[in-house]
């Protein structure tokens, strides 16, 4: 019964830490807004388990390349957002 | 506007649906008064229901809804009280609207 | 699937609102079904008809206008955080006696069990806010 | 109202009481989802464990006091009260300094209740 996290905010909010307490093996993470901001971050945790994105369009509009995205961190689009809460029994935002 | 008049007193606000617009303006003759627009005549068994909905909502800044309502007569009043048909019988139509109005509480949000 | 989209953040003072509204957008291109839209919290000044936005920046509340009416959407406001943050259709200015009103015409008011209730009819429910 | 498919509605709160509205917004949504007789978790998180500490006088800054409602929600038949064992334990509060009985939980507890929750709101 896996969920997806949306997580909104930079390192400098807890949204993040807050949402690695909250995390089961098979959840996906997805960063929107600034939480494109994380990536860095959050790539040095990897976590068992759990997939992670960011929002293509969040990171190109913050001159983050979305090529050269840190671990196995993808770029999805808002397509894949919606395919992503689609794929997930339950969606959790982390702000 | 709507309103009250008392005797020797500036008028009652109230909103459209007939609840006080300040809290602070109640007093036991104007919940008569309220219960006279309904109309309803209050004997002591709507005083000791609208005596516990005041202690609650002083006690913990709520105005229930039906559902806790219900339970919150139970708890205090008994469970022979602590019942829909009671209640209904008491304040016929919305027991838990009509019963908040005439406390002089807010309207219950989400309230069937 | 059938979708419902909570917003809680108001336009322009966050991305949020503008996430939802994108979020909604490709979930209706996709062929998904939006049960509703919730505007909850600060989220209600995405329905404020009076809002101007600068000629050359996006307008937002045009667009969530746009998307409800052309998909006729259910988009609800919140009554209680709307009449606090002065969000009034005609009839609540008729009984707070207001001189204006100025919910946008594609949005309703009403409460939270609007939400609850989508909640409970809806596969998935998708917040945006802070 | 009482629908046959009740729903276990998960709600974290993790905003300050007062310093906004978002505590307060949270708990009038945990209030509507009780009349719909929904299966309700009501977690406090991060700094909304504050929302729980005893001893609250809002009326000096003419705010209603939050802390009070939580006593009520029995009532209401949301019984089921978390708090973050760590967020409680960084702010140097203690158990017996909350206005209710909340259970401690660790993070992979919160990560359980999430995962048997149809819904998740978090303010």
């Amino acid at each position: 019964m896996s969920s997806l996290h949306t997580i909104n905010k930079s390192t400098a909010h807890c949204a993040m830490t807050s949402c690695m307490k909250a995390l089961q093996s098979g959840d996906s993470i997805l960063l929107i807004e600034d939480g494109v901001y994380a990536s860095a971050q959050l790539s040095q945790y990897n976590i068992e388990g759990v997939s992670i994105y960011a929002l293509r369009e969040d990171l190109l509009a913050r001159g983050l390349p979305t090529t050269q995205l840190p671990g196995a961190i993808q770029a999805v689009s808002y397509c894949d957002f919606v395919d992503l809460v689609c794929r997930h029994q339950r969606c959790v935002s982390w702000t | 506007m709507k309103s009250l008049k008392l005797p020797q007193r500036p008028p009652i606000a109230l909103d459209k649906d007939g609840y006080l617009r300040n809290m602070s303006d109640w007093s036991p003759e104007v919940a008569e008064l309220l219960a006279a627009e309904i109309p309803l005549n209050l004997s002591a068994a709507h005083w000791e229901v609208i005596d516990v909905l005041r202690a609650f909502y002083q006690a913990h800044g709520l105005s229930p809804a039906t559902r806790p309502f219900v339970k919150l007569v139970a708890r205090d009043l008994g469970a022979e009280k602590g019942r829909s048909i009671y209640l209904m019988k008491l304040f016929p139509g919305n027991p838990a609207l009509i019963a908040s109005k005439l406390a002089g509480l807010p309207r219950p949000s989400n309230c069937f | 699937m059938k979708l419902t989209v909570l917003v809680h953040a108001a336009p322009y003072s966050s991305q949020a609102a503008y996430s939802a509204y994108r979020f909604s957008a490709s979930a209706l291109a996709a062929g998904h079904e939006i049960y509703r839209l919730f505007f909850y919290y600060d989220g209600v000044h995405n329905s404020n008809s009076l809002s101007i936005q600068a000629q050359d920046e996006f307008d937002l509340i045009a667009a969530w206008r746009t998307l409800i009416d052309t998909h006729q959407l259910d988009a609800i406001s919140c009554v209680s955080s709307a009449l606090k943050r002065g969000i009034l259709d005609a009839q609540e200015a008729a009984r707070y006696e207001k001189s204006a009103s100025n919910l946008a015409e594609e949005f309703t008011l009403s409460g939270l069990g609007q939400l609850v209730e989508a909640s409970m009819m809806s596969d998935r429910v998708v917040s945006f806010g802070g | 109202m009482s629908i046959d498919n009740a729903k276990t509605i998960t709600f974290i709160s993790r905003s300050t009481p007062y310093g906004h509205g978002r505590a307060k917004a949270c708990l009038d949504m945990v209030l509507s989802a009780a009349v719909f007789e929904q299966k309700i978790n009501f977690i406090f998180m991060d700094d909304g464990v504050w929302q729980l500490k005893k001893g609250q006088t809002p009326s000096n800054i003419d705010a209603k006091d939050l802390s009070a409602a939580f006593a009520a929600l029995p009532l209401y038949e949301v019984n089921d009260l978390y708090v973050e064992a760590s967020a409680i334990e960084e702010r140097g509060l203690s158990l017996d300094e909350l206005v209710v009985p909340a259970q401690a939980i660790e993070s992979a507890k919160i990560a359980e209740l999430i995962s048997l929750s149809d819904v998740v709101f978090t303010l």
